[in-house]
């Protein structure tokens, strides 16, 4: 194989022979290692969590990943190429512009007005000594009800934007929490404190992508419907949508339901 | 329902559906079973040496080195669709390129592992690497298989890091992403390696001057073989890949690709078929007339063995490659189902009967003047160990279907069950 | 701080990189491939320096000369002794692996009384209380040796000393019967014929001693259109002699007495050979009939035997028609100058001691208790007792002339190995000293001073007058000279034959394995009989 | 991202600490020779300091290796002195005619052949060259064998890199045939293979 | 030391079809007994003898004994060039093909090229009875199960023959000390033995004889084992068959 091993011969044919051979290895050897690397880059650019999102949001069925604006009426139809992210998206301004239409009602849920949405059913509000405090919205509360057990970072840790924020355990599910902003962790409050974290941004967060005023009841009225669909009892539509309230732990209520589908949906998983 | 039925839905691809957790267990058991029988016989084989096959010194290969060069040969649907699609962009094909990737995987390490239960030294196999000689088809088949594996390792690590689970890890998705877009190197790697060794594989019987029923001339150090066996491969591979597609549907009663993604591999295969039975008829005529002669053997006296009549090598070309290379690229049969399937069938059949050809009837015709005719019957330890590997390909196969993105599209077009 | 997923997987990453540059798996990879070349239960030599030793070899009676290869102690090879007088360097293919047979798993170590260890006290008790009742047989393999007297002696005046006749002997019955001269002392005179008729003796292929008729064939016949030697082989089957032979001439089975008479009957008719003796009354188409031949065959055949003479016919059965038709053909028959036991008459005896040189199919008149010595235990035996005696090369043996051969010779093979603990021959066993024995052997060559010594390798004999003591001529007979007696000694037998003899209905056929007499065969025969298409398994499954 | 690293380190230091350091301790078995020995004593009592003397060539070519107890026997036929040493050969070996059981560091696998005639006579090779200078130690060192091939660690060499070694160090296929390459010999196979 | 090339010629009309060379060899080489369940295609006979017959009936039938061993073939050596790790060359200085059954890994490739089936695989572990041991010839290492061996000329013969050479200041071997097992072993003499390159030598001349041939000469190996006959049908065993197998019966 090498010069000085018995059978290594600098004849032509074997000196090709092995040449080809280690270049092949060595194509293979650094194509991995390319990746490798890479992969490292990504995350130490803190790439990563978005990269992430962005292969996850490929993989969601086209009817999910609808467009903030089709859900406000503004456009008929639009599947979102950004990964819901619209500080990236150049054609935001021209759709926001245009006039909304959606149901006026938020179906008994408690969306205040001064909060920001994100898709991944959290909320944001910004607090006056800038930092912004981070929740689960009334929806995502209804379902899970009374979480068994809540895995929160550690202040000072950072969360990125569609990265995980925190993670829920509610019976055999486990869901994660997608944050809605990239942060630094300040203080963690729980599901009986209505909060879950306060958040410091770096700077000046751009909060585009968040969903506010009527987009948010356009949204939630596609969200229930989707839930109605997949958790599918029939016995369940009263409980859910069509103006009835819905019911608080609806998880503990309907332990059949296919939870891990629809949760999974609910959160963006 | 059952905690295990939960846990294991948490591991399917949401959106898609899959049979229940005890159906998938039920029909794993049987494999399981097989795999452990021939797990058992390999084991007796390496235990006790090769006594425990029927191979002899007539006969030094036999059922193994047969099958493996057939599954090699139509393991090569993955190298062959990989090229499609990357260096040719056929960008249908990639509905077909995951489980592509899967087959060959399963193809290539079952080969590796029988090989190295077929090989009386297992421990010493890295001499061929350590000390090569390069004039030998066999080195040349090592270096490129195992290079290959690895390949196909990495082709296949993406697929499986996709993974619902094993895709929540970041590192995971992220290492899966940045694999992903460098394939088109591994793809075109494995095209290079993969046209040297199938046609190696064929070179192996070629470059056999002592059997003059195999051996035959060529270009430079390459026999005719080398590039028939090239050319039957890449025929082959896309049959098989059709084949096993419509056979993953037909048994879990799912629709997984477009039918037009099927004709566009029988076409393609069709097309390959017709080359190869041109080139191999080509070959077959002067080695009749002018190869076997010349080394002193009348080419007919290799016929006039019985069951190995000059019906074979008829068979070989026309029913297994003139009437599937037909009905392939016909416009009325290719665009049936059946005849597709049925031609695919024969295509592969075909790659079975020319590797059982060059393997069996090879060894089995005497050479010397007073030699005898010899025949030679697989061991039930060599049945089993070749059943392990079948036992593993669906054990496998069946994992990465029920847990692995093997048809992406499968979800994004939100294809539904069919029939049932 | 609890270490991660993360971190695990760091640490196994870096372990696996870092061993890389370790010499672990490198190391590992290179000594398991060693460790194969070299497993522990595949026994390897010993390691040291190879002598070479004169030796002859014990296992049937020709005695061929061998030279055998000795490393640390033990023999690592056979092969001919070049020259030798009695096998001319040739060697039959089962003493290729006669090094090996000591360590046979049949070997017996102790003694064994119908199947259960017993002593040799006990078997030395057994042999005295049946003396004390009857009469004792004693059979030897080998007479004419030292040892042979003293079995001789044992057997007395009130027992018998019997002889265990070898295939050539029983062909040379006949001559015996009609000479008076024991079986023993008789031999064929085949360095003279110049056309040998074999009625089934596979001449090519073990019978007689090995070199000595494949010699004259190979330097007269082989390969030749018309040889000066032609062997003309009358057997049923292609046999390897037959297929060898000049003329091979099918015969039916059991028809060699009828042809024998027939080819008399033309030989007579014909003149072509000098009326002399009886003359058979079978007719040619007679005889023609039971060979299933064609008349002008055998009239045909009579003639091609006439036109070379001196002719020789041999009957592998001892068939007496065919002994006649030799005599009527001129003989070929020759005496050797040597003292041959009388044959003993006839008597029950109330024990039989049976050498180890007899022939392990030997089976005694039943009634008697059998003790029965051998190295190996061959199977099926109904001996009394089997009594374990040296193996190959484990004691001093002699060598008398070979059976058939034409002229009188002694040899002495030294013991190269040393015999397990526990293991006696015959002549001791009986109370005789067997060194004594060699030794008067020795002394009685020496007084007669005929013949010469042929020292290893040599050409020329030396003449016996020049050595100084018959101890002299011992120790050069255990350096692995051989003492033959001057050809001149041997003479023609006289045999009275009043009238044709009857057929006797004979079924031996012989060959290596029947030639040979040790229980067993080499464990390498398999090469022949297991390993190639060569040779059928032989009737006996001793290997 | 540094935890990940430090476990990196920590793992690729371990591995190098185990390969390194533990494995050959566990690869190799240490053995003590069955009795002491002199060289540099036997030297000079004998006044000879050729190897060959006592390791001598036999007529057929083959080499005699290390003397047979008889040998020992002229000297050492009673103890030459009150060491536990002396007792041991004289008791264990001289006296019931046993050879000693030397474990020979140099030894080769039954497989090679090596003619120590065509290396000393014919090419002129001095015994110290693939040796070392053996005739001048004082003890014999303790012999270490490989507990998977069974092989002497002489072979492989001190060094388990292999890279820094003596020029005598290590007998392995390869020193062979660097040493052949060197001379210009070309043996084949069936020259050092039986 | 100058270039040999070692070979043989065999006189068919000698052979007696005895089997000592085959028994000869297995014993020089340390071939170990057949395995209880080997048979002949199982079995280890780095020599053989094949009895063939002529295919005639009746009293014209006629058999030859043919001991068949490795070829030492000199031109497009089948075994050497598809050996994947170089376990078996062509010696340079001997021209005797040789097989290191320590290289080998078993594959077989080997096996299925050498048109002359010289080859054999150690389908068992070698076993000799408790004690048979002691009597391997030292000059030859045992095989282990799984690798193939053949005939290397009694290379053991050429290694004592040199080193004996050696101890006496020789470079060049003297031929009678070298003496493969079989030549040694066949009681009719009809092997004869040495060096082909020497054209004066007696195997050479031999080889040159109009009576002399090679099997399967047309396929270019050059093998160095001649065999001589005046019988013409024996001759023409060097060919390979050109009537169908059914019509050639072995007795």
């Amino acid at each position: 194989m090498f010069p000085g091993v018995d059978g290594f011969h600098w004849t032509f044919g074997h000196v090709v022979f092995l040449g080809l051979f280690f270049a092949v290895a060595l194509t293979i050897f650094t194509t991995v290692v390319r990746a490798v690397w890479r992969s490292v880059e990504d995350f130490r650019s803190r790439r990563a969590t978005a990269i992430c999102w962005d292969l996850e949001f490929a993989g969601m069925p086209e009817a999910e990943r609808c467009c903030r604006h089709e859900l406000a009426g503004r456009v008929a139809e639009r599947t979102c190429p950004n990964s819901f992210d619209c500080r990236r998206c150049a054609e935001y301004e021209k759709f926001a512009a245009l006039p909304a239409s959606s149901p006026a009602t938020s179906f008994g849920l408690d969306y205040p007005a001064g909060r920001l949405y994100h898709r991944g059913h959290t909320w944001v509000r910004p607090e006056s000594d800038g930092t912004y405090t981070i929740g689960l919205d009334d929806l995502a509360s209804h379902l899970v009800g009374k979480p068994d057990s809540v895995e929160l970072p550690e202040p000072g840790a950072a969360i990125d934007a569609n990265g995980t924020a925190w993670t829920l355990r509610k019976g055999r599910n486990e869901v994660r929490v997608r944050a809605p902003i990239d942060g630094t962790v300040v203080e963690t409050g729980g599901a009986d404190r209505g909060w879950y974290l306060r958040v410091r941004p770096e700077g000046e967060p751009n909060l585009r992508h968040l969903l506010q005023g009527p987009e948010v009841t356009a949204w939630l009225s596609k969200e229930l419907e989707r839930l109605q669909i997949q958790l599918g009892a029939p016995d369940a539509a009263p409980s859910l949508a069509d103006g009835g309230i819905l019911m608080d732990g609806l998880m503990d209520a309907m332990p059949q339901a296919d939870w891990d589908n629809a949760l999974a949906s609910t959160f963006l998983e | 329902m059952a905690s295990y039925a939960v846990a294991d839905r948490r591991w399917i691809e949401r959106g898609v559906e899959r049979t229940s957790t005890l159906r998938f267990a039920l029909w794993l058991v049987p494999w399981a079973l097989l795999l452990a029988l021939g797990v058992y016989a390999a084991g007796l084989c390496l235990r006790f040496g090769l006594n425990q096959t029927n191979m002899d010194n007539r006969f030094p290969f036999g059922l193994w080195i047969f099958l493996d060069l057939s599954i090699i040969a139509l393991g090569a649907g993955a190298f062959f669709t990989g090229f499609l699609v990357y260096i040719l962009k056929f960008k249908e094909l990639k509905a077909v390129l995951n489980t592509a990737v899967v087959v060959g995987f399963i193809c290539y390490s079952g080969a590796v592992g029988i090989l190295m239960i077929d090989v009386g030294q297992p421990l010493r196999a890295w001499f061929t690497f350590w000390h090569p000689n390069t004039h030998s088809m066999l080195t040349e088949v090592t270096f490129c298989i195992t290079c290959y594996l690895v390949v196909l390792l990495f082709e296949y690590i993406p697929v499986l890091l996709r993974n619902r689970q094993l895709r929540r890890v970041p590192s995971f998705l992220i290492f899966e992403h940045r694999l992903h877009l460098l394939v088109p190197v591994l793809a075109a790697v494995g095209t290079l390696l993969s046209f040297f060794h199938q046609g190696s594989l064929g070179g192996l019987y070629g470059v056999l001057r002592g059997r003059p029923f195999a051996f035959r001339e060529g270009i430079a150090i390459w026999p005719s073989t080398f590039f028939l066996f090239i050319l039957s491969a890449i025929a082959a591979g896309p049959s098989f890949l059709l084949l096993i597609t419509s056979l993953v549907e037909k048994v879990t009663g799912r629709k997984l690709v477009e039918f037009s993604v099927l004709c566009r591999l029988g076409r393609i295969s069709g097309l390959l078929t017709a080359v190869y039975v041109a080139a191999k008829a080509v070959d077959t005529l002067a080695w009749l007339n002018r190869t076997s002669p010349s080394l002193g053997f009348a080419p007919w006296e290799f016929y006039s063995y019985k069951p190995f009549g000059t019906w074979l090598m008829l068979a070989e070309i026309v029913l297994f490659g003139l009437v599937p290379a037909v009905l392939l690229l016909h416009p009325k049969t290719a665009s049936r189902r059946g005849w597709l399937i049925s031609a695919a069938l024969l295509v592969c059949g075909g790659i079975l009967l020319n590797r059982f050809i060059l393997t069996v009837q090879t060894l089995a015709l005497p050479t010397l003047a007073f030699d005898e005719f010899v025949s030679y019957l697989p061991s039930w330890q060599e049945v089993a160990s070749f059943g392990a590997v079948v036992a593993y390909g669906v054990i496998v196969y069946s994992l990465s279907y029920r847990y692995l993105p093997l048809f992406p599209q499968e979800k994004r077009e939100g294809y539904r069950v069919s029939g049932r | 701080m609890k270490p991660s997923r993360r971190n695990l997987l760091a640490l196994g990453g870096g372990a696996m990189a870092g061993v890389v540059f370790t010499p672990l798996p490198w190391k590992l990879l290179d000594d398991t491939a060693i460790w194969t070349q070299n497993w522990p239960w595949i026994p390897q030599p010993a390691r040291g320096p190879v002598e070479v030793k004169a030796a002859a070899c014990s296992l049937c009676p020709h005695g061929c000369g061998l030279q055998v290869r000795m490393a640390a102690g033990f023999p690592v090879g056979v092969s001919g002794a070049p020259a030798h007088p009695v096998s001319g360097g040739a060697l039959c293919p089962l003493a290729f692996g006669a090094h090996q047979l000591n360590w046979h798993p049949r070997r017996l170590h102790e003694v064994r009384r119908r199947g259960r260890a017993a002593s040799w006290d006990a078997a030395s008790m057994a042999l005295r209380a049946a003396a004390a009742e009857g009469p004792v047989a004693v059979i030897d393999g080998r007479p004419g040796r030292g040892a042979s007297a003293i079995l001789r002696d044992f057997a007395g005046k009130s027992g018998a000393y019997i002889t265990a006749p070898g295939p050539e002997e029983r062909s040379l019955a006949p001559y015996a019967a009609w000479s008076g001269v024991p079986a023993s002392a008789l031999g064929y005179d085949l360095e003279s014929a110049r056309t040998i008729i074999s009625f089934g003796a596979p001449l090519l292929d073990g019978w007689g001693t090995p070199g000595r008729f494949t010699r004259l064939w190979s330097t007269h016949a082989a390969g030749l259109g018309d040889p000066e030697l032609r062997l003309i082989q009358i057997e049923p089957g292609l046999s390897h002699t037959a297929t060898l032979a000049w003329r091979w001439v099918p015969a039916r089975p059991g028809s060699d007495a009828a042809l024998a008479a027939g080819l008399a009957r033309v030989l007579v008719e014909e003149r072509l050979v000098p009326a002399k003796g009886p003359v058979p009354a079978t007719s040619v188409a007679d005889a023609a009939g039971a060979a299933g031949l064609p008349a002008d065959a055998i009239v045909e055949l009579a003639r091609m035997i006439a036109q070379r003479a001196p002719a020789l016919a041999i009957s592998v059965d001892g068939e007496p028609a065919v002994a006649a038709l030799n005599l009527l053909l001129g003989g070929g028959i020759v005496q050797r100058r040597e003292t041959a036991a009388p044959q003993a008459a006839a008597i029950a005896p109330r024990a039989v001691v049976i050498d180890a040189t007899v022939p392990w199919e030997y089976e005694p008149a039943s009634g008697a208790e059998v003790f029965r010595f051998a190295a190996w235990d061959g199977g099926g035996s109904k001996a009394d007792w089997l009594l374990p005696a040296p193996g190959f090369l484990e004691e001093i043996t002699e060598h008398p002339s070979a059976p058939g051969s034409a002229v009188a010779s002694y040899a002495l093979s030294p013991a190269l190995m040393d015999a397990p603990a526990d293991v006696r021959g015959a002549a001791a066993f009986v109370g005789g000293t067997p060194a004594d024995a060699v030794l008067a052997r020795c002394q009685e060559i020496f007084r007669a001073r005929n013949g010469g010594l042929y020292r290893r390798g040599a050409k020329d004999a030396v003449p016996l007058a020049s050595l100084e003591s018959a101890a002299r001529l011992q120790d050069e007979l255990l350096a692995g000279a051989v003492w033959v007696d001057d050809p001149a000694g041997s003479r023609k037998v006289r045999c009275e034959l009043k009238e044709w003899p009857a057929a006797a209905a004979g079924t031996h056929r012989g060959g290596w394995a029947d030639a040979w007499s040790a229980p067993v065969l080499p464990p390498l025969a398999t090469k022949l009989y297991q390993e190639s298409n060569l040779r059928e398994v032989p009737a006996r499954s001793r290997i | 991202m540094p935890r990940t690293l430090l476990a990196f380190a920590i793992g690729f230091g371990a591995a190098l600490a185990a390969g390194w350091g533990a494995f050959p301790r566990v690869l190799y078995q240490k053995k003590v020779q069955p009795i002491e020995f002199r060289h540099k004593t036997h030297a000079a009592k004998s006044g000879t300091s050729a190897c060959g003397d006592c390791h001598a060539l036999r007529d057929d070519g083959g080499f005699g290796g290390i003397p047979a107890t008889a040998s020992c026997a002229g000297c050492h036929g009673e103890p030459m002195g009150a060491t536990k040493a002396e007792a041991a050969l004289v008791n264990d070996y001289v006296k019931p005619h046993r050879e000693t059981p030397w474990l020979v560091y140099a030894r080769q696998p039954a497989n090679v052949r090596f003619s120590h005639a065509i290396h000393t006579r014919l090419a002129g090779l001095k015994c110290a060259e693939c040796h070392g200078a053996q005739g001048e130690t004082d003890a014999v060192k303790p012999y270490e064998v490989n507990r998977i091939s069974g092989y002497s660690r002489d072979i492989w060499g001190r060094s388990m890199s292999r890279l820094r070694r003596a020029p005598h160090e290590g007998m392995k296929m390869t020193d062979c045939e660097d040493c052949h390459r060197k001379r210009g010999v070309e043996a084949g196979c069936l020259g050092c293979h039986q | 030391m100058k270039k040999r090339r070692y070979g043989m010629v065999i006189d068919l009309d000698r052979c007696t079809g005895c089997g000592a060379c085959s028994v000869a060899c297995a014993a020089e080489n340390n071939v170990p007994p057949a395995a209880p369940r080997a048979t002949e295609r199982t079995g280890i006979t780095p020599l053989r003898v094949q009895p063939v017959s002529n295919g005639a009936s009746g009293p014209a039938r006629r058999e030859v004994f043919i001991p068949l061993m490795c070829m030492q073939c000199g031109e497009h050596t089948p075994c050497v060039s598809v050996c994947p790790q170089q376990a078996v060359e062509v010696d340079s200085a001997t021209g005797i093909v040789t097989q290191m059954p320590q290289r080998c890994l078993g594959c077989r490739y080997c096996m299925t090229a050498c048109p002359y089936h010289a080859r054999y695989f150690n389908w068992w572990d070698p076993e000799w009875p408790a004690g048979m041991e002691k009597t391997l010839n030292p000059g030859v290492a045992t095989r282990m199960r799984g690798v193939v061996e053949k005939c290397n000329l009694c290379h053991s013969r050429l290694h004592a023959a040199e080193d004996k050479a050696a101890a006496a200041n020789q470079r060049e071997v003297n031929p009678a000390d070298y003496v493969p097992a079989c030549v040694e072993a066949c009681p009719t003499g009809a092997i004869l033995f040495g060096d082909l390159a020497d054209e004066t030598s007696a195997v050479a001349r031999a080889a040159r004889a109009p009576q002399a041939f090679r099997l399967l000469e047309k396929l270019g190996t050059e093998p160095k084992v001649y065999y001589r006959s005046n019988r013409p049908w024996v001759r023409a065993l060097a060919e390979p068959r050109t009537v169908p197998a059914k019509e050639v019966q072995r007795g």
